[in-house]
């Protein structure tokens, strides 16, 4: 087989907080020490509880967030090298489509302006055709290229999130989260097109999402993250079968099945606690009440 | 704020301007303020009308004891619309028309300046963020020390001569004027540039430059303007005031403020309040327009400026 | 044989000549003070002999004002007004017997020698400093808070002293009523940076409660004696100084008269804007004092400039101002002031008036073009500096100078300055400027203190003020005789040609004598302006009932 | 057998705005009995917060409530502003989904629990209501509670927040929960503790609860009864087991088969399923025609006809499993085809 | 807390000192020569000379700033000998025309800019963030229009303008206000309001204005938050969270407090000057008309330390309104 179209290798992520004149006290280790790949072709599903790391990691594949240490190699290239341009001509080949489509798109551009920026960003320009014939590929008309967000459904919009990222024909598509924000009935549809764009067109896939059933249904392979570690990896099939992490286990145990009898109360709360501990309080909890001094994500 | 109500103001439901046009109060102060402001511009032309010009002494037409204008209301006549002033018998209406010029000429300098800095600065602040807006964010705490007109007034006292003074007083002001805006603009700035949109186009590869003209500016765009429609009352004012205190502007330019110090002893006295009531009523209408159309420009941008101080 | 230096009037020994009113004893006089930094120190005083300064501080000699006679010298803590037998280059003065300061020691010529060499230290700059040029060895000397003393302040005895000048100066009488000639006790000024506050006193009122910057309140002296005094009346008991206090405001509460205002005096000046009111009700007006004389206005010309060098241009410009609109811009005849021609004012010595370039009290426009034409002139562009933040007047003046020259084809350019930079640019030695204007009030009441100063060519630069940089070898020869004349009548005349010798060359256009009002309370008495100086004698004011 | 502790009957909310009045619950019935849990379901905006909020009679400006609502022998919607004050927190109390924004930041949590008590007990001293607060905490699982009453809400972890909302909402031990979306925001084994906690403790005071979740896989774990809100309307109404096993309604019957399972891949035999999406997006009852809401995305519409476009279906008794239970879905079908054939 | 208190404070000194060093490199690197108007009548260079060394304005700049630093915790002296004048600590410099140090001139000056600026301060609070709070509890009512239209001529009519239409009307026409005048608080307390209720209304009719607005959208944000149902939710009634979320008003207003003394400072230099009152704006303006540098360095150098204690005691007042800033 060919080379992973991305590699990780001991990647680590700390954030820093700025303040006052120092430096922040050491800052927040997000990822931590975590190797990890993506064959072509494959969907590696990424799961984990809120924090532990699995969007911080994802957006290391395009460099969005650049590591503190490790290397990130992304369709053979690594990106520590490349440069400010050289990330932004690999982006052409890694695309992502985000969790909320409604704030993923700029609600001051129409369909067509969002879909024309992406061209403009590698310096190209596109016809109306290609356009239209980029929309139809995610079941949606032409009469989409005139409105704006919120002119569309979440469902809708999520489509238009998938046609942006799949413009520039990318290998991979790293896709974070990208059904929970939507209504149940709509899930199903992203997920379906999600599927036959990794089926027919070959596409890898970087899936994150901290619903298991999605993972399991959609992911050849699976990562489980756990506070910034990668705790368990495998097939999906033998991730969920036979989970061998307590954490994995604790997770797969809690998802709620569709009709189990009543609960087993006690029996649960034993298990959580190898994943979940109560005093664990991440920085996110932590309203931002200070001057806002955002983070930026690219260096 | 519910998503829905998100969509329907950042979407383009009804054209901003279509919307302001709907406000009453927002064309009214749009109306008080562009009037002296075309007056301003067409000066020498509607002096020309009148008759007059700003620097003819008509002491016939003044009390010989003590240089009251005769006549009622300040000397208002056919041939003088606002009268003229006391002591020296210049038409009121040439000088104030003149004055505009320069009172807004200063005060757009300065709101123009320290706007555009705010919005350079603010920009920047939020897309680079981090060590730089750390920065940024403490030369603003370290502006804010400043005793502003204070300070003002002391280097208007300063000001070597060779110096115009008005360009100075532009860019004292703008000195002044840019700190809280920057600061209101680098919060918005930053919260646009964590949005999930910036991010998403980052990630299609856009080099910042487009980030920013495509993505962040169309949404400070509306915050830009606001801020620029709410620092020129303020500006007006204390140009206005400067020279009130004896330290604005100096020579044979005409100018509001100094018109209106001018003034002063002629109301407490009683001798002639008209001569007040026209330069102040300029000044109010200009400051009091301003605000209005600011406020409602505020309202249909829909642009939040409370909570970022 | 002594040379009596007094005036042509002999100075009366009653108190109450004329139309001086007597005053009774007893009542507060408040006095409304728009100066903050009011004190009663006179080492850096720069207040004439008749102000409030002097209701604790007595001098020399004295002036004596009248409503309707000049100013006189009159001997204030000496017997006579000075004299002198080496044609005015050695002064002698003897001190009155049995005077007291106000602690009850006695007042001794050691104690006014110590008062002018307080005067010399860098602390105290800042006031009137004839003497400290024309005493020997002034320029080096630095105070006697170094322990060194001024040789040329003689001590002789107790009651006698004697001044030594570098060079001859007939008015040394009237230079010792300047406020550094009050005695002061060395014994006392332990603190010179506060004396002023609560100085010893030699004159009729003490200070007995000093609040900086807020408020003075002065009590009698039991010590002064008032049979040795001639210039004091000193009717009210006490004395309540208000300091700092908004001019306008000041005004405002004079022309309502309420309560104790009833009793005040101030040093407000009168805004045009005023006028009107005070003029249109009598019980006000009653109350005003106007002076019949003041300040010169003039209009000067940098002679050294090229395009004012030919004195036929400086002429064509006195034909062509328009002095009417000026003496409008100032508040109009009665209350602006006098149209004028020469340089001196109505009220100092010798004064004669003249008009040399007599173009109406509008201009003469053809006169000046014709000036113009014959001096081959066109197209001449003028730059006219002035101060902006003495009061607007200044640039209202300006303007109308502009308009006026307009009117024979000349461009002025206006430049209005702040006070200090206008005063250092036409001080110096080559100001870039061609004309600007100017006011001088005479210090003392001769030819001297306004010729001289504006006119002698030592006097171009360094801080001078001879604005029009006029330098002209006769004149200063004829100044310097001036300047020595011990016989000040004899003065007067030369003042007076010399007055008209320099306007032969036109270096400035004389505009205005501007005058000066002042109002008072309506107890007050004793409350006029005389021709010389425009303030009101603060020393005669009383309180009625 | 005792009377519900709830009782919705006719239940409409239409929000007026610029002039136009609109529906956003409409002809809502239902009842439910102490100690036994509702599920309200259904996509976003289908009216469950509103309906929830109506029975507090909490609703936004401009919203307004007809019918009859009935909560623990008391009307609601015509009770008067002091029994309103005396129902709410005491009768009836209510645990929001974001437990961040419901939480006064300014406040610990001791404070906020000792509020709620002594918001209807006056005679509580602070000190003894601080001492119920410990208690409360410990009991729903709060470790170190004497400790944690003196924390403020920013310093709790999101579970933790959650069981303090809980405590709070309890203290005055109300016959009825209100629970809007409890554990959306939670992670998945937060989640499932959360849910049994509250089963928990519902079983120990006898409460009813009415949960609100817009997911299948919640409901089916914690409920006894199922209510389907499709646009406002109520689709379908059952027991847990009816609505999983037998749903009457095609929208039921679509969303289950939307949901992806655990088990998925066990059922197909490892093969890569595809999941039977219902297509287009949810509607609300503003944007609906005089039809049944749900006959655009129906994939039997067809087979009805004209019907299912110009009349709305209403509630109607279905076969039922349970004795003597209740099973309501409003379609005009009266039965549905077999699972593979329900979405195109 | 401790370390975030010290961070503060070091932060201000820092701060001052730096203010200080652009002030000082401003002024006296301006080509003005203070020595000038000290010189007296005549002026002849060499006393011009003397004048200028004795007042130590013929130093450096970098020298200036060093010696006003250092005369700010060590006091200063001028001259030698008999003639030396010493400004003790803390230096602001020494006012050679007014013979006093520029710390006691500000110190005499202070009560009265303290009073207006207080009492304003105190009345524009309470008149903002009533009207602001009532406006915003009855949104569109009559309360609402009036305090909204008040609020927009409060944001827009120039500070010296409502100046002096109040002197005008209060003081000359109705005589019902003294037009000028200061009482100290000591001496009587009624007086002393009642003499500063004139300059009190201009400056609180500035700046109620923002708190009237920025209470109303905050309260109004404030209302219809979560929390604040959830409290109706538990039985609260409407004054009781009425009362609750005026906490969450507190904040920002404390925010806009901190920057406001500022404003208030410049608007006391404003109103002094109408109403003669001779305040730390009186001095300055008297420093910048006489050209007395000290003056001028001095006041400004002590408004930015007020405004700087003042924005610190903001900071160390944040906590204690608002715990999510309570951290470490
Ligand atoms: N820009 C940032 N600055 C500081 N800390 C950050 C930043 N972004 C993320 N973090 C922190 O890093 C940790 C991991 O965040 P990340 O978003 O990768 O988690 P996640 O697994 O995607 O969680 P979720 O499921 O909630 O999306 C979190 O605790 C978060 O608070
Ligand atoms: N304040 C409001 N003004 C106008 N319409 C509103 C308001 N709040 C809710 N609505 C409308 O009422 C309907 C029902 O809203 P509701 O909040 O009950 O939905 P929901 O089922 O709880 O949705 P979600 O799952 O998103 O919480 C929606 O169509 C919504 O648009
Ligand atoms: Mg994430
Ligand atoms: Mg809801």
């Amino acid at each position: 087989m060919s080379e992973p179209i991305l590699e990780m290798t001991d990647v680590s992520k700390r954030y820093r907080t700025f303040g006052g004149f120092g430096r922040g006290r050491g800052g927040f280790l997000a990822v931590d020490g975590v190797s990890l790949h993506v064959e072509r072709g494959e969907a590696l599903g990424l799961v984990g509880e809120s924090g532990s790391g699995k969007s911080t990691l994802a957006r290391m594949a395009n460099g969005l967030v650049v590591p503190t240490s490790g290397t990130v190699r992304t369709g053979g290239q690594d990106l520590a090298r490349l440069g400010r341009r050289g990330l932004r001509r690999l982006r052409r080949n890694v695309a992502m489509v985000f969790q909320d489509p409604l704030a993923s798109l700029n609600p001051r551009q129409t369909v067509r302006q969002t879909l024309e920026n992406v061209f403009r960003a590698h310096g190209e320009t596109t016809s109306t055709a290609e356009l239209v014939t980029l929309l139809e590929s995610v079941g949606l008309g032409a009469e989409y290229l005139g409105r704006f967000p919120h002119e569309a459904s979440g469902g809708q919009l999520q489509r238009v999130a998938v046609a942006r990222a799949l413009a520039l024909k990318p290998d991979l598509i790293i896709a974070d989260e990208p059904t929970s924000a939507l209504d149940v009935s709509v899930r199903a549809q992203i997920l379906n097109l999600l599927a036959d764009l990794q089926r027919d067109q070959g596409i890898s896939f970087l899936h994150v999402s901290h619903d298991l059933a999605v993972i399991r249904l959609y992911s050849d392979r699976v990562a489980v993250m756990q506070r910034g570690r990668i705790v368990e990896t495998g097939p999906s099939d033998e991730i969920f079968r036979s989970p061998r992490h307590p954490c994995t286990r604790a997770l797969v145990e809690a998802t709620p099945e569709a009709e189990p009898p009543p609960w087993p109360a006690g029996a649960l709360r034993d298990a959580d606690e190898a994943c979940h501990d109560h005093d664990h309080v991440s920085p996110n909890d932590h309203p931002v009440v200070s001057r806002p001094e955002a983070g930026a994500t690219e260096h | 704020m519910s998503a829905a109500e998100i969509r329907q103001a950042e979407g383009r439901g009804t054209p901003a301007l279509r919307r302001f046009l709907r406000k009453r109060s927002g064309v009214a102060g749009l109306v008080m303020l562009v009037v002296p402001l075309v007056a301003g511009l067409c000066a020498p032309l509607l002096v020309w009308i009148e008759g007059q010009d700003p620097s003819t002494l008509h002491t016939d037409l003044l009390d010989p004891d003590g240089g009251r204008p005769l006549g009622a209301f300040g000397g208002v006549s056919a041939d003088h619309w606002f009268g003229v002033v006391p002591v020296t018998g210049v038409d009121l209406f040439a000088q104030i028309v003149y004055g505009i010029r320069s009172s807004l000429f200063i005060a757009f300098g300065a709101s123009i300046l320290s706007i555009a800095f705010a919005a350079v600065l603010g920009t920047a602040i939020g897309y680079f963020g981090g060590w730089f807006g750390a920065v940024a964010g403490r030369l603003i705490d370290f502006m804010f020390g400043f005793p502003g007109l204070m300070f003002v007034i002391a280097i208007m006292a300063i000001v070597p001569e060779e110096m115009p003074r008005g360009l100075v007083l532009v860019l004292v002001l703008a000195f002044f004027g840019w700190t809280v805006p920057a600061r209101i603009i680098g919060a918005q700035a930053g919260a646009v540039n964590a949005r999930a949109f910036v991010e998403a186009a980052r990630a299609t590869g856009a080099p910042p430059w487009q980030i920013i003209r495509r993505e962040m500016l169309p949404h400070l765009f509306g915050l830009v303007v606001v801020l620029f429609a709410m620092s020129l009352p303020g500006n007006v004012s204390v140009v206005a005031g400067l020279s009130f205190l004896g330290v604005g502007l100096r020579g044979d330019v005409p100018d509001l403020g100094k018109l209106l110090s001018d003034s002063l002893p002629w109301i407490y006295s009683g001798a002639d309040v008209w001569y007040m009531l026209f330069p102040g009523a300029v000044v109010f209408l200009i400051v009091f327009g301003a605000t209005l159309a600011g406020d409602a420009l505020r309202d249909v941008l829909d642009v939040r400026t409370e909570d970022a101080a | 044989n002594s040379q009596s230096s007094s005036q042509s009037a002999e100075p009366t020994k009653d108190k109450n000549a004329t139309a001086l009113e007597s005053v009774p004893k007893g009542q507060t006089l408040h006095y409304l003070s728009r100066r903050a930094n009011e004190s009663f120190e006179t080492a850096n005083a720069q207040m004439v002999p008749t102000s409030r300064l002097r209701w604790v501080h007595r001098g020399l000699t004295s002036w004596q004002t009248f409503p309707d006679k000049d100013t006189v010298l009159v001997p204030d803590l000496a017997t006579d007004t000075g004299t002198t037998d080496d044609g005015g280059k050695t002064w002698t003065f003897t001190l009155k017997e049995g005077l007291k300061f106000s602690d009850g020691s006695p007042i001794t010529a050691q104690d006014v020698k110590y008062g002018i060499e307080r005067s010399f230290a860098p602390m105290f700059q800042g006031g009137l400093g004839y003497h400290k040029t024309l005493l020997v060895g002034g320029a080096d000397y630095d105070g006697p808070y170094d322990g060194k003393k001024l040789d040329s302040i003689e001590v002789v005895d107790d009651r006698k002293i004697v001044f030594r000048l570098a060079r001859p100066f007939g008015n040394w009488p009237w230079i010792v009523s300047m406020p550094a000639f009050a005695p002061v006790p060395a014994a006392a000024d332990t603190k010179p940076e506060t004396y002023g506050e609560r100085p010893v006193a030699s004159g009729p009122y003490q200070v007995t409660s000093f609040r900086k910057g807020s408020q003075a309140v002065l009590e009698r002296n039991p010590n002064w004696k008032a049979d040795t005094d001639q210039v004091r009346l000193a009717g009210p008991d006490k004395i309540v100084l208000d300091m700092g206090l908004n001019n306008d405001t000041i005004v405002q509460r004079l022309i309502d008269d309420k309560g104790a205002d009833k009793n005040a005096i101030s040093n407000a000046l009168i805004s045009p804007s005023q006028f009107q009111r005070i003029e249109s009700d009598p019980s006000i007006s009653n109350r005003m004092a106007n002076s019949p004389s003041g300040y010169f206005r003039y209009l000067a010309m940098n002679v050294k400039r090229p395009s004012l060098s030919d004195v036929r241009v400086r002429k064509a410009i006195n034909y062509a101002i328009n002095k009417a609109e000026l003496q409008s811009v100032y508040g109009g005849p009665k209350f602006g002031g006098q149209i004028t021609s020469t340089i001196m004012t109505p009220g100092i010595p010798g004064r004669t008036e003249y008009n040399l370039y007599d173009g109406g009290e509008t201009g003469n426009v053809d006169k000046a073009k014709e000036l113009l034409t014959e001096a081959g002139v066109s197209d001449l562009k003028l730059t006219l500096t002035y101060p902006t933040d003495v009061s607007a007047i200044e640039e209202k003046e300006a303007q109308s100078i502009k308009n006026s020259l307009a009117r024979i084809g000349v461009k002025v350019e206006l430049k209005g300055l702040d006070g200090d930079t206008w005063f250092e640019l036409i001080s110096s030695g080559d100001g870039d400027y061609d004309m600007t204007t100017n006011g001088w009030g005479a210090d003392f009441p001769s030819g001297m203190s306004t010729i001289q100063p504006l006119f002698a060519s030592s006097e171009i630069g360094d801080g001078g003020g001879n604005a029009s940089k006029y330098s002209n070898p006769k004149v200063d020869a004829a100044i310097d005789a001036a300047v020595a004349e011990p016989d000040l009548g004899k003065a007067a005349t030369m003042w007076a040609a010399i007055d008209k010798q320099i306007m032969e060359d036109a270096p400035i256009v004389p505009i205005l004598v501007q005058r000066t009002q002042a109002l008072a309370g309506s107890k007050i008495m004793n409350y006029f302006i005389p021709a010389y100086p425009p303030f009101a004698n603060e020393l005669v004011v009383g309180v009625g009932s | 057998m005792s009377d519900p502790v709830l009782q919705i009957e006719d239940l409409c909310v239409s929000f007026t705005s610029g002039g136009v009045t609109a529906d956003v619950v409409r002809d809502l019935s239902v009842s439910l009995d102490g100690g036994r849990t509702l599920a309200v379901v259904g996509e976003s905006g289908s009216g469950k917060t509103i309906t929830g909020r109506a029975i507090m009679r909490l609703l936004p400006r401009g919203a307004s409530a007809r019918g009859r609502i009935v909560v623990a022998g008391r009307e609601m919607l015509s009770a008067d502003e002091r029994e309103l004050r005396r129902a709410r927190g005491r009768e009836v109390a209510m645990v929001f989904q974001d437990s961040m924004s419901a939480l006064s930041p300014y406040l610990d949590i001791g404070a906020h629990i000792a509020q709620a008590l002594r918001l209807h007990d006056a005679s509580v001293t602070r000190r003894a209501a601080r001492a119920r607060a410990v208690e409360m905490l410990d009991r729903v699982g709060i470790p170190e509670p004497a400790d944690a009453v003196r924390r403020f809400p920013h310093e709790f972890s999101g579970g933790m927040r959650q069981r303090a909302v809980i405590a709070m909402a309890l203290v005055n031990r109300p016959a009825l929960l209100i629970a809007d979306e409890p554990t959306t925001a939670l992670d998945v084994t937060v989640q499932a503790q959360i849910l049994a906690l509250l089963r928990e403790l519902q079983q120990e005071y006898g409460m009813a609860m009415l949960l609100i979740s817009h997911d299948f896989g919640v409901v089916g774990s914690a409920a006894d009864e199922v209510l389907v809100l499709y646009a406002g309307r109520q689709a379908e109404y059952g027991s847990l087991r009816d609505i999983f096993h037998r749903p009457a309604h095609p929208y039921t019957a679509g969303l289950r088969a939307a949901t992806p399972r655990l088990d998925a891949r066990l059922e197909t035999g490892g093969r890569r399923t595809r999941l039977r999406a219902i297509p287009g997006a949810p509607t609300s009852l503003r944007d609906a025609g005089p039809g049944c809401a749900f006959a655009p995305r129906c994939g039997l519409a067809d087979q009805v006809g004209e019907r299912c476009l110009v009349e709305a279906p209403l509630p109607t008794a279905r076969p039922t499993s349970e004795v003597g239970g209740l099973h309501l879905a409003a379609c005009h079908l009266d039965r549905l085809p077999a699972p593979q054939e329900v979405a195109r | 807390m401790i370390v975030y208190i010290a961070r503060r404070m070091v932060t201000a000194v820092f701060m001052l000192l730096s203010i200080a060093f652009v002030t000082i490199c401003l002024f006296f690197g301006a080509s003005k020569d203070p020595a000038r108007s000290m010189c007296g009548k005549p002026c002849p260079p060499e006393t011009r000379a003397k004048v200028s060394a004795y007042m130590q304005t013929d130093q450096s700049v970098l020298w200036q700033y060093t010696e006003f630093v250092k005369g700010l915790f060590a006091g200063r002296t001028y001259g030698q000998g008999a003639q030396q004048v010493h400004c003790p600590a803390p230096c602001f410099g020494y006012s050679f025309p007014n013979r006093s140090d520029v710390t006691t001139l500000i110190a005499e000056r202070l009560p009265v800019t303290l009073s207006l600026a207080l009492g304003a301060a105190v009345l524009c609070l309470v008149v903002g963030i009533g009207l602001g709070a009532l406006s915003a509890i009855r949104k569109g009512g009559v309360v609402d229009r009036f305090s909204t239209g008040f609020a927009m001529f409060g944001l827009s009519v120039p500070t010296f303008l409502v100046g002096l239409l109040v002197l005008q009307v209060f003081g000359f026409m109705l005589n019902a206000l003294p037009y000028s005048g200061f009482v100290s608080f000591s001496e009587s307390p009624a007086d002393w309001a009642w003499h500063l209720i004139g300059p009190w209304m201009v400056l609180s009719f500035i700046l109620a204005a923002g708190y009237i607005r920025v209470t109303r959208t905050q309260l109004l944000n404030e209302l219809s938050a979560d929390h604040l149902v959830a409290m109706t939710a538990r039985g609260a009634s409407n004054r009781q969270v009425n009362r609750h979320a005026v906490r969450g008003v507190m904040v920002p207003v404390a925010a806009m407090f901190a920057l406001d003394v500022t404003a208030l400072l410049g608007g006391s230099v404003i109103a002094e000057k109408v109403f003669s009152l001779h305040g730390l704006g009186d001095l300055l303006l008297s420093g910048v008309n006489e050209s007395d540098l000290s003056i001028v360095v001095g006041v400004t150098l002590f408004s930015a330390f007020l405004i700087i204690v003042g924005n610190l005691i903001a900071d160390l007042l944040m906590p204690l309104l608002d715990p999510r800033i309570r951290r470490v």
